[in-house]
């Protein structure tokens, strides 16, 4: 098979069975969770919970206040660099864009590809400091289980690759361009079995918490 | 046809000045992508090299390719090489015809055994010999018989290089590559849909010069040439790295020549010259028309998902997979999480009250 | 008669894997912040004390039971079951190392409310036999005697004679129509008595009709401490009989943290009704009489004072403003901890760790973090509202020879009430 | 010189980006060039070791050579040779930067260079042709 025919192979069945599985496996997944539900709370209730849900859903993303973030100022800082540094590098690169456009029938302005490089750095730097430190810190690596290392390895790969293919290093274009997307489409196919799942399920987390803690006056 | 005079005596009879020769060196090094700094070295081998006698095949292709050559005829430096090298055979150029073209070609293999240079374009038939001939003889029956005693090969265009069109799904005659059948020579292969001129005689320049084929990258492509994809070389590589494309071909962007990665443009995934060396005497090349790259030095160019969608595009209708896939988890999700709640109404319904003498354990014996 | 299995514990723990448990274990990225946030593991460095980690074996029961793939990964032995010597081995992560506290669940990024899971967590260990034996004779005690302290009506009637003897203040029993029904914990009556007299005079003075109830004054719950809800229900149903029987308005929580959560919140979803009257903490009722303008203090402390926020009340409670109203009425030096409010560290004995006898010693050790942020402040008083909190501030303290005196916030509001006799 | 100028896509260019000292659209060839230029001409002066660049390995952009030979300019010598078709011999007006254009017999141009020397080396006479012309100057002479 040559690069032509895998890359075909990649953007079209490749993509296919990754897509399938992905959409499958989050839906039970999303669909497990919502049909387990919560018991209707019967005490007295100080608020219904539901400005305190949506409070929590956003305040999540910043540590509850200074004292905390200090304690824990690694996994904050390179956990911020590598979701933001994803996020741009998934949603504003001009490419992705294309191909959202092409899944969805529309898409967005993307930025310089140039910036978008600089965030691809700060992503794959984040992850590197994010893996020393599961190695490392006793915590970490004691909850460290080879799925954890595999998901790494699953975020890393993608990042890693599209930023050798744009600045075509190590392999020709067309290989690394293969191997960004086959390891895309490995990590769709991760992603509902595994903790990758978080980025849809930590909205669930946080909304059960802030009603739980609405409900209760507290705001978390 | 046989001479052994070297090139140098030959151009010098010709009233090619030491002047003359010099510039020739240099517009070669150039097309060859060697650096200025090798003129020298090219015009003492050329000097001392010998004209090569060159048999030309042409079997399922469309004469693009020779076309592709002969425009840029006479006396230009594709000229001058072909005025010293000796073409035997090529059907479609040579005056003689039927049993006299064979003739020529087998003279020509008989006395350069080993010697002579064979350049095919044109993919091979394989399910039906009787799909193309020349004077009776199968396509590949005349490949095996010129490749045997052949010094090197070069199959020029896709076609003789990957198949080309007649390869292209679902490739009604079975065509395939020169290097399909062909293991046993030195084979450069010189593709594109048609390649540029340039390219083809800088092969055999360089053939001349050094009396070896170039070096190749990993699809058999002189690296001189294919060394590079047509995005990094492109103009208008500047536009992508600032995100301004151009969305269709009658838009702003368009106008305003950004970006055609959107249209389609392969530029990313093919390797070629055209964007330095260009087209026709260098005045320009798709891109610079306003369209983009179809990608044709690549094998399988005309299967890979579009010439209009942007590479990342699937080829393969992706929402509606996805939406297959909704489905069938919100199926199985739904079963899943109906299962759950029975189990776990199973386990409320069996609850056995939990009361303090519960709370001890039976000891073990 | 039915004995503690590892089939009960998992049985239980199934009717216990709900929506938001799902929906936590499938988010967790193991990145360990909640350790940071738990002082049994900022205190010792163990890093099996890592909040999330206390639940694992409720996680695997989850994905293996109520998971498609986790189902597969049983069905082909990628997923060990389990077993009862590891609900054996976690019952110290459980139940000696986490004081329920939930500051983790402030923290976590994701969002998981871990506290709620350990509470969830317990029923299963508990109904498996793997409850600390501590605890179960608390619980014990509260079911036969009535009171995890082992203390019966007798001892309360004498402490009322005893006041009454030295103030001149009844303390009313069993007053049908009274506005207010007093619960106590028991600890309060055998370590501070100073509270029930505290709240005589105050509604003395606030003209509200209040009364305690001879069969059901405590308001401590074993049940929701070890995690058996059958005992919980068992347990807040006395104070709601009580309570409807006497007609009262509202049912007031002792300064205790978890006997709030467990008949404010916990209560009515046991009981599976709503209650006709309304619960409130006394920090909630003082407050409101503070508004109203129905009490009034004089002569403020002017030693440095801080206060420590009981986790409950805070974190679990909504209790948060009420304390602070107060102090101000009385303190004219009032500081914060660097944590406080619903970021303050626990004292390191709630979540019924004050009754586990294998725990002495990690409690102390876990009061370190206390310890650190008191000397940072510099304070003469500490005022806390919990009893389980004071005492175990009191036994810190003096382990670390730290002179602080630790008051309840009702009595140190007591001491300047401005007492007008023509309420008499 | 006729070079060939496209106005159009010159202008379009110019309209939209203004980044580089030519000023105007390009692939960021231009300004390396120049300096590239810049530091051969040292190096010849420092070593006496030439430079040779060629034009054709660098993608430029329609209008950008034309920019790139206008900011060169011209100089004071200017040779023109017959040799297999036209070839242009002009020194820029940078004095030592010679740009070099070789044409064909159709007046198509084959190749082109910017080449960093004193005197361009296909200016010199070869030693052969020194030769040849000796004997045939000697050989003109005995007939006379």
């Amino acid at each position: 098979m040559n690069s032509g025919e895998l890359l075909f192979w990649v953007r079209g069945t490749g993509l296919s069975i990754a897509v399938v599985i992905f959409t499958f496996g989050m839906l039970v997944r999303l669909l497990e969770i919502f049909m387990l539900g919560r018991r209707r709370n019967l005490a007295e209730l100080r608020s219904n919970g539901i400005g305190a849900g949506l409070r929590t859903l956003i305040m999540r993303s910043i540590p509850p206040d200074r004292n905390s973030m200090r304690r824990s100022m690694v996994t904050v800082v390179a956990g911020y660099g590598f979701h933001i540094g994803l996020l741009v590098v998934i949603f504003l690169l001009a490419p992705h864009i294309q191909l959202f456009e092409s899944l969805f029938g529309f898409g967005w302005p993307a930025i310089s590809t140039p910036l978008v490089d600089l965030f691809a750095v700060v992503a794959l730097i984040s992850l590197i400091v994010l893996l020393w430190h599961r190695l490392t810190h006793p915590v970490v690596r004691y909850l460290s289980t080879p799925e954890d290392y595999l998901v790494w390895a699953a975020s890393f790969l993608p990042l890693l690759s599209g930023y050798l293919a744009y600045h075509h290093l190590w392999l020709p274009y067309e290989w690394l361009l293969v191997t960004h997307i086959l390891s895309v489409e490995f990590m769709l196919i991760l992603f509902p079995f595994t903790k990758l799942a978080h980025a849809f399920t930590l909205f669930i987390a946080r909304w059960y918490t802030g009603v739980i803690a609405g409900e209760r006056g507290v705001e978390t | 046809m046989k001479n052994d005079k070297p090139l140098g005596q030959l151009l010098k009879e010709q009233g090619v000045s030491r002047r003359g020769f010099l510039k020739y060196c240099a517009t070669l090094a150039s097309l060859m992508a060697l650096p200025p700094s090798m003129v020298p070295a090219i015009a003492e081998a050329l000097e001392n090299a010998r004209r090569p006698s060159v048999i030309w095949l042409s079997f399922q292709e469309c004469t693009g390719c020779t076309e592709s050559l002969t425009r840029s005829h006479a006396p230009t430096l594709e000229g001058l090489l072909f005025d010293h090298i000796s073409l035997d055979y090529h059907h479609t150029l040579q005056a003689a015809s039927g049993q006299a073209a064979e003739a020529a070609r087998e003279a020509a293999m008989a006395e350069n055994k080993d010697k002579y240079l064979l350049v095919v374009d044109g993919s091979i038939p394989l399910d039906n010999p009787g799909y193309s001939t020349i004077a009776g003889i199968s396509n590949l029956d005349m490949l095996e018989e010129v490749a045997e005693h052949a010094a090197a090969i070069i199959a020029v265009g896709t076609c003789a290089a990957y198949g080309g069109l007649p390869h292209a799904s679902p490739n009604p005659t079975g065509a395939v590559s020169v290097t399909d059948i062909i293991k046993d020579k030195p084979i450069v292969n010189v593709p594109g849909c048609p390649p540029i001129p340039v390219v083809i005689s800088g092969v055999l320049a360089h053939f001349l010069t050094f009396g070896r084929l170039p070096d190749l990258d990993h699809l058999g492509r002189p690296l001189a040439f294919y060394g590079n994809n047509i995005h990094d070389r492109c103009y208008r590589r500047p536009f992508y790295d600032r995100g301004l494309f151009a969305h269709s071909f009658d838009d702003e962007g368009a106008k305003k020549g950004w970006c055609l990665y959107n249209l389609g443009c392969k530029g990313p995934v093919t390797y070629n010259a055209c964007a330095t060396i260009k087209w026709n005497e260098g005045t320009s090349f798709p891109i610079e028309a306003g369209h983009g790259c179809l990608g044709c030095s690549e094998p399988d160019f005309w299967d890979l998902g579009g010439f209009y969608n942007a590479l990342p595009e699937s080829p393969v209708d992706i929402s509606r997979l996805a939406a297959y896939g909704i489905v069938g988890g919100a199926a199985a999700g739904v079963a899943s999480g109906l299962l759950n709640r029975q189990k776990k109404a199973q386990a409320t319904a069996t609850h056995e009250t939990v009361n303090l003498s519960d709370l001890k354990r039976e000891e073990k014996s | 008669m039915s004995k503690a299995t590892l089939e009960r514990g998992v049985a239980i723990l199934k009717e216990q894997i709900n929506g938001p448990v799902a929906a936590y274990f499938s988010s967790c990225v193991h990145c360990g912040i909640c350790a940071e946030a738990c002082l049994f593991y900022t205190e010792t460095g163990d890093p099996a004390y890592t909040p999330i980690n206390k639940l694992e074996p409720m996680r695997r029961l989850w994905e293996q039971e109520y998971t498609l793939f986790g189902r597969l990964k049983k069905a082909i032995g990628l997923s060990q079951p389990v077993t009862d010597s590891e609900l054996g081995e976690w019952s110290e992560r459980v139940y000696d190392t986490c004081s329920l506290c939930g500051r983790c669940s402030m923290v976590c990024p994701v969002g998981n409310d871990i506290s709620y899971m350990i509470r969830r967590i317990r029923e299963g260990l508990a109904a498996a036999g793997h409850a600390p034996e501590g605890l179960v004779a608390a619980s014990t005690r509260s079911v036969e005697i009535g009171s995890p302290m082992g203390l019966r009506l007798p001892a309360l009637q004498a402490q009322a004679r005893h006041i009454k003897e030295s103030t001149g203040l009844d303390i009313p029993f069993d007053q049908e129509g009274a506005e207010y029904l007093v619960l106590l914990s028991s600890m309060e009556v055998i370590n501070f008595p100073e509270y029930l007299q505290a709240i005589a005079r105050i509604f003395k003075q606030a003209g509200k009709r209040w009364t305690l109830s001879s069969e059901a004054f405590e308001a401590t719950n074993s049940g929701i401490q070890i995690g058996v809800s059958d005992i919980a229900r068992e347990l807040a149903t006395r104070v709601v009989v009580a309570a409807e029987k006497l007609k009262v308005k509202t049912v007031i929580s002792p300064e205790c943290g978890h006997a709030y959560t467990a008949i404010r919140w916990e209560g009515p979803n046991l009981m599976g009704r709503r209650f006709p009257f309304k619960v409130q903490h006394i920090l909630e009722v003082l407050d409101e009489l503070r508004a109203a303008g129905l009490f009034k203090t004089e002569g403020m402390e002017d030693t440095r004072l801080t206060f420590h926020d009981p986790c409950q009340l805070v974190r679990k409670g909504g209790v948060i403003d009420q304390p602070r109203n107060l102090l101000n009425m009385v303190a004219s030096d009032f500081v914060e901890m660097d944590d406080h409010g619903t970021m303050n560290w626990c004292c390191g004995a709630g979540g019924g760790v004050s009754a586990i006898e294998e725990a002495a010693g990690i409690k102390m050790k876990a009061f370190d973090r206390k310890k650190a942020q008191l000397e940072g402040l510099n304070v003469d008083t500490l005022v806390t509202a919990c009893a389980n909190c004071r005492i175990q501030l009191e036994e810190g303290l003096e382990e670390n020879e730290m002179e602080i005196p630790v008051v309840g916030l009702t009595e140190l509001l007591a001491d300047h009430l401005v007492e007008d006799d023509s309420h008499d | 010189m006729a070079v060939p100028v496209k106005p159009d896509s010159d202008r379009q260019c110019l309209q939209y980006h203004s980044k580089t000292v030519m000023g105007g659209c390009d692939s960021g060839n231009v300004e390396p060039l120049l300096h590239q230029i810049r530091h051969a001409l040292q190096h010849l002066l420092s070593s006496g070791e030439t430079t040779t660049i060629d034009l054709r390995g660098l993608p430029m952009a329609a209008g950008e050579r034309e920019r790139l030979l206008s900011f060169l300019g011209r100089g004071e010598v200017s040779v023109r040779l017959e040799a297999l078709g036209r070839s242009d011999i002009v020194e820029t007006g940078f004095s030592g930067v010679w740009l070099i254009t070789h044409y064909d017999g159709d007046g198509e141009i084959m190749g082109r260079f910017i080449e960093i020397t004193r005197i361009p080396g296909i200016l010199e006479t070869g030693t052969a042709d020194l030769e040849d012309a000796l004997a045939s100057l000697q050989n003109k002479l005995e007939q006379h």
